[in-house]
């Protein structure tokens, strides 16, 4: 079966909801394909209010905003495909589907835009595959999702963002968040985030490190130990903690793997998660009419998948001629305001920083041209 | 453990409740929710023993991508159990090792 | 903050340290009392002249950093209200434990109102009452007393 | 092993350049009878070829007719498998060698005409093992089978192994004997002078000085043995997601003209299939390692017509890499002419059964200076400076086709 469409979308989190909204309501025949049974990502587990300004839709719920980018995806025509895997990207732009698990089809379009997201990390440990260790996010999904509490005593290992965050969301879910420990000497992510379960009794432990989990086939206690300056664990400093559970919060990896077989070039910016396909300004990768936009084209954070969405679709919709340079060129300019806003303070500098980098490396591709696409 | 109350999300949708059967133990379950969530809600945390240690295994990625959590489902093995729906009947079983070859059935 | 200002009615408290691109406590405030400006990862002003106390800046934050405290609320009592999104929810005269910022014991407390989750998004307002000298100090309650965290509690003694 | 952190020596006795099955093997064969030694590898150990293929042990691929080579072949190929089935132990690591036997599959009259034959040809030069099995012979023997055979070829020996392991273990065991290896070192030319090899030169502009060099970088020789035309040859797999143990074993057949080598179940339970290369490419585009939509669906279709029940297997990752040809479709292993101390090894279109062997054969011919009768007839020097028409453009099957019409 072939299918035919204007632009391409590739994933249906904040960013190609956002893309595909932004293509849609100009005009274009918009698919928007996603893997899993319901769209909107990452951002139907997020019950936190979300930090921004007003058009970043700050202090709304995460989910409330997934229900709000559903509403426009329908309003601006978007076709939504869903339980459909991309399990293959031509550079030519066909995209091999499989749907349901079965139906072979092939969508061919005019431009595609990858917003396929990230994975977590994870972290090797003795135990560490004891039934009962698990990614922050899977603890995430099975709790605000699934409605499944994934343990009653917690460790959580890893204080960025989603190490706090999910901690918090453990808490009120009911279980009880032991500890919270960061190889680093100092907390990773927000201290309103760190604050908020301080207050509650929840240890942060700096400059400590998981060494061990035990238990008779399932977490039955978790070993945790100091760090010296040298991120090794300083013999002595053990301490046991009874938990059933450990979440991994250390990081999250761009999925990038349909920009690597469309022929991308990537560069390796390890603040941003690692390898990442080279983009310009207008998250066009070095492939032409190929955008990438959200965690998979560097990690970030939901509001900026936001922004970039709707830059890639931008650009999708002036190069199609459904809207003129001018126009395009006005939205564009309202947009990275937005995503300056966003990357500002200590936790954006460095993320416009290397955005910039990936920006003039991605020039630098493109200049020397030549390569086999 | 189900969380039937929560403080910031709304009630669950009632969903429809079913049977399944787990290592021939009846357990309740909500009809399309991941077999792991139903397991994890019952208690059942070990899904798989490895092939070569005999290790067990549970719930670890969620997403369908680490294959640690797959489990032989109505006689057919490697079923990711985090992204495979509940039906009513399904009989699931702990899979030891790369479990018994036997022709697929369902599709998913 | 000035002493005089805290007397005379209750004042917002904003605990928010870091330049986080953020601005929904500026934008809910109709007195103009919480001032961010531009770019919006300055770090929250307040005026305390403007501020009428009303609390609509609380259940906005996204942080969960602001909270509204009254030093007068009785000769012998001031009181702090703070944002509350867990199960069960406390009710008025229940008797509580307040804590510091690290959740560690300070005294005991009393909930003198609990604005329901329903009005705020999902977030109750909780407003308990301690005694005057902890008021620097206060930052939030606990409900149970298993919920206080000490050094004996907080680890089961080494097996090895 | 990185050579970003390690500093490059300036002088080994011998110098391997390649970091795959062969190389690992020559250089782990010279550190063990104690030859100082180091291997330079352009990218990571077993990342070309060595870590590409299916761990097929078939000890005599494809329709071979011609008598002369069915010998040669097979008396290496069996020296190899005496070797490995002992080889776990020697390199303290299970390489999951398993002797599952091996089919090549008739699917039409012609095919099965064809394998009637060549199993006669083949059992007359002293393949003694091998058998030909009707319908009903193969299908108990591999169940999974389509329906739509005509028989089959079956060799009881023939089997599979794990290619990373099998080439870690030999990596990890050349170090163990005080070998050293240099990862992302790529080569950039032998030096020679008068007739003689004096050293190597990186990319990066390092000189090594040796007085031998092996060159074992298979599909890339000829970049630095200009004289020995090798050709690459890409192929592609595919491999599914983990199933129960089934009763398969490697396969070679022929479906609707399109080839497929083999396919083998991993220890882990994946099934890995391929060989079809579906496109005619270029010689450069040849080293092409990213795979194209097409190869994929190419792959998984003659995959579901070889075994119809396993047709919902999902695919969870696809490759291409490129092997090598020597010009007689025959490998090229030996003492390169007018080059003292130079030796190369190269167009093994089924490494794995021949690595083992050739490591030990090659690490005799390097210290001792004669070549092995064994490896006689696979002499370099036969093709030296010899020009070949190859086709422009080319794939496996148009190859073969080619070669059938010279």
């Amino acid at each position: 079966m072939e299918k035919k469409a204007n632009v391409l979308v590739i994933g249906a989190g904040p960013a190609g909801l956002c893309a595909g909204i932004e293509t849609g309501k100009s005009g274009a025949k918009v698919i928007v394909i996603d893997e899993n049974t319901r769209p909107g990502g990452q951002l139907f587990k997020q019950i936190h209010r979300f930090f921004g300004s007003e058009q970043h839709h700050a202090g709304v719920r995460g989910f409330e905003i997934g229900e709000m980018l559903l509403h426009k995806c329908k309003e601006a025509g978007v076709e939504m495909m869903l339980s459909s895997v991309v399990w293959g990207l031509s550079p030519e732009f066909r995209a091999g589907v499989v749907r349901e698990g079965k139906r072979s089809m092939t969508i061919t379009a005019d431009k595609v835009i990858l917003a396929t997201g990230a994975s977590e990390n994870s972290l090797m440990f003795p135990g560490w595959t004891l039934p009962g260790v698990m990614g922050a996010g899977a603890a995430q999904t099975m709790m605000n999702i699934h409605r499944v509490l994934p343990g009653k005593r917690a460790l959580m290992i890893g204080s960025g963002n989603v190490g706090l965050i999910v901690s918090y969301q453990l808490l009120q879910a009911g279980c009880e968040v032991k500890a919270v420990v960061e190889i680093l000497p100092r907390v990773g992510g927000y201290k309103v985030h760190a604050n908020k379960i301080a207050r509650l009794g929840v240890d942060i432990l700096i400059s400590h490190t998981v060494l061990e989990v035990r238990g008779r086939e399932r977490v039955e206690e978790a070993i945790v130990g100091r760090g010296d300056r040298n991120l090794r664990p300083i013999p002595g400093t053990e301490r046991t903690i009874s938990v059933d559970l450990v979440c991994l919060a250390v990081g999250l990896t761009p999925l990038s793997e349909l920009a690597w077989l469309a022929g991308c070039k990537f560069g390796y910016f390890p603040l941003l998660g690692g390898f990442v396909p080279l983009h310009n300004r207008g998250m066009e990768t070095t492939v032409s009419g190929m955008y990438i936009a959200g965690d998979a084209s560097g990690i970030e954070e939901a509001s900026t998948a936001m922004e970039e969405g709707r830059l890639a679709g931008v650009g999708a919709l002036e190069s199609l001629a459904f809207i003129s340079a001018a126009e395009a060129d006005s939205r564009r300019k309202e947009i990275e305001q937005n995503l300056l806003m966003l990357r500002k303070g200590p936790y954006g500098d460095f993320r416009h920083k290397e955005k910039e980098k990936i920006y003039s490396e991605w020039k630098k591709v493109k200049e020397k041209a030549g390569g086999y696409h | 453990m189900r969380i039937e109350k929560h403080p910031v999300l709304p009630d669950r949708p009632a969903g429809k409740k079913v049977d399944i059967f787990v290592d021939g133990r009846k357990v309740e379950a909500y009809e399309g929710e991941p077999i792991a969530a139903a397991l994890w809600a019952a208690g059942i945390k070990k899904f798989r023993y490895t092939r070569k240690e005999k290790q067990p295994r549970g719930y670890f990625c969620g997403l369908g991508r680490c294959t640690d959590c797959v489990m032989t489902v109505d006689g057919v093995a490697n079923v990711r159990t985090c992204i495979t729906p509940v039906k009513g009947g399904m009989v699931v079983q702990t899979q030891k090792g790369l479990g018994i070859w036997k022709k697929r059935q369902m599709s998913w | 903050m000035s002493g005089k200002r805290l007397k005379k009615r209750p004042v917002v408290i904003i605990d928010c340290p870091e330049e986080i691109p953020c601005n929904p406590c500026e934008t809910v405030c109709s007195q103009g009392a919480i001032i961010i400006g531009q770019p919006i990862t300055n770090l929250p002003v307040t005026d305390e002249a403007k501020c009428t106390g009303c609390g609509r800046c609380i259940p906005v934050c996204p942080g969960l950093a602001i909270s509204l405290l009254h030093y007068d609320y009785s000769p012998s009592e001031a009181s702090l209200t703070v944002p509350y999104e867990f199960l069960p929810l406390p009710k008025k005269g229940q008797e509580v434990f307040v804590v510091d910022e690290k959740g560690r014991y300070l005294g005991k407390g009393n909930i003198i109102r609990v604005i329901p989750p329903e009005k705020n998004n999902r977030t109750s307002l909780v407003t308990f009452s301690f005694s005057k000298k902890l008021y620097k100090k206060v930052k939030y309650f606990v409900l149970k007393r298993e919920n206080l965290i000490d050094e004996t509690r907080k680890y089961e003694p080494g097996k090895k | 092993m990185d050579s970003r952190v390690t500093k490059l020596p300036s002088e080994s006795e011998v110098i391997v350049i390649g970091g795959g099955i062969f190389g690992c093997s020559i250089a782990y064969h010279l550190a063990k009878k104690g030859k100082e030694t180091i291997l330079l590898e352009k990218r990571n150990i077993c990342s070309g070829a060595s870590g590409r293929n299916g761990g097929q042990v078939i000890q005599l691929e494809g329709r071979e007719k011609e008598p002369a080579n069915i010998k040669k072949r097979l008396a290496l190929t069996r020296e190899n498998n005496i070797i490995l089935k002992t080889l776990s132990r020697e390199l303290k690591i299970d390489l999951e060698y398993r002797r599952t036997g091996s089919l090549d599959i008739a699917f039409t009259k012609e095919e099965w005409k064809e394998l009637e034959y060549v199993v006669k040809i083949q059992e007359k030069a002293g393949d003694r093992e091998i058998a030909l099995l009707t319908k009903e012979e193969t299908l108990r023997l591999c169940p999974l089978l389509t329906q739509e055979i005509k028989g089959a070829r079956y060799r009881p020996s023939d089997g599979t192994i794990n290619p990373f392991f099998y080439t870690r273990g030999l990596a990890e065991n050349f170090v163990k004997h005080k070998g050293e290896i240099f990862t992302w070192t790529e080569v950039k030319k032998i030096l020679r002078k008068n007739g003689k090899v004096c050293g190597i030169e990186t990319t990066t502009g390092q000189r090594i000085r040796a007085e031998k060099v092996v060159n074992v970088t298979n599909a890339w020789s000829s970049f630095l043995i200009p004289e020995i035309d090798i050709l690459p040859l890409r192929q592609t797999a595919v491999v599914t997601e983990p199933a129960a143990p089934l009763p398969v074993c490697p396969v070679e057949a022929f479906i609707k003209g399109e080839a497929i080598y083999a396919n083998i179940q991993s220890e882990r339970g994946n099934l890995i299939a391929g060989g079809l290369d579906s496109f005619r490419l270029s010689r450069q585009r040849q080293y092409e390692e990213r795979i194209f939509l097409e190869e994929v669906r190419g792959n998984a279709k003659i995959f579901s017509c070889l075994y119809p029940s396993l047709k919902d297997l999902s695919i969870i990752r696809a490759w291409a890499g490129t092997m090598a040809l020597g010009p007689d479709f025959a490998p090229v292993v030996g003492k390169v002419p007018e080059s003292e101390g130079l030796y190369m090894a190269a167009g093994f279109y089924n490494g794995m059964a021949y690595a083992a062997i050739v490591g030990e054969l090659m690490s005799e011919m390097i210290i001792s200076d004669r070549t092995p009768s064994l490896l006689e007839c696979f002499d370099p020097a036969k093709y030296y400076r010899r020009k070949f028409v190859w086709p422009k453009t080319y794939n496996c099957t148009s190859l073969a086709e080619f070669f059938a019409r010279k």
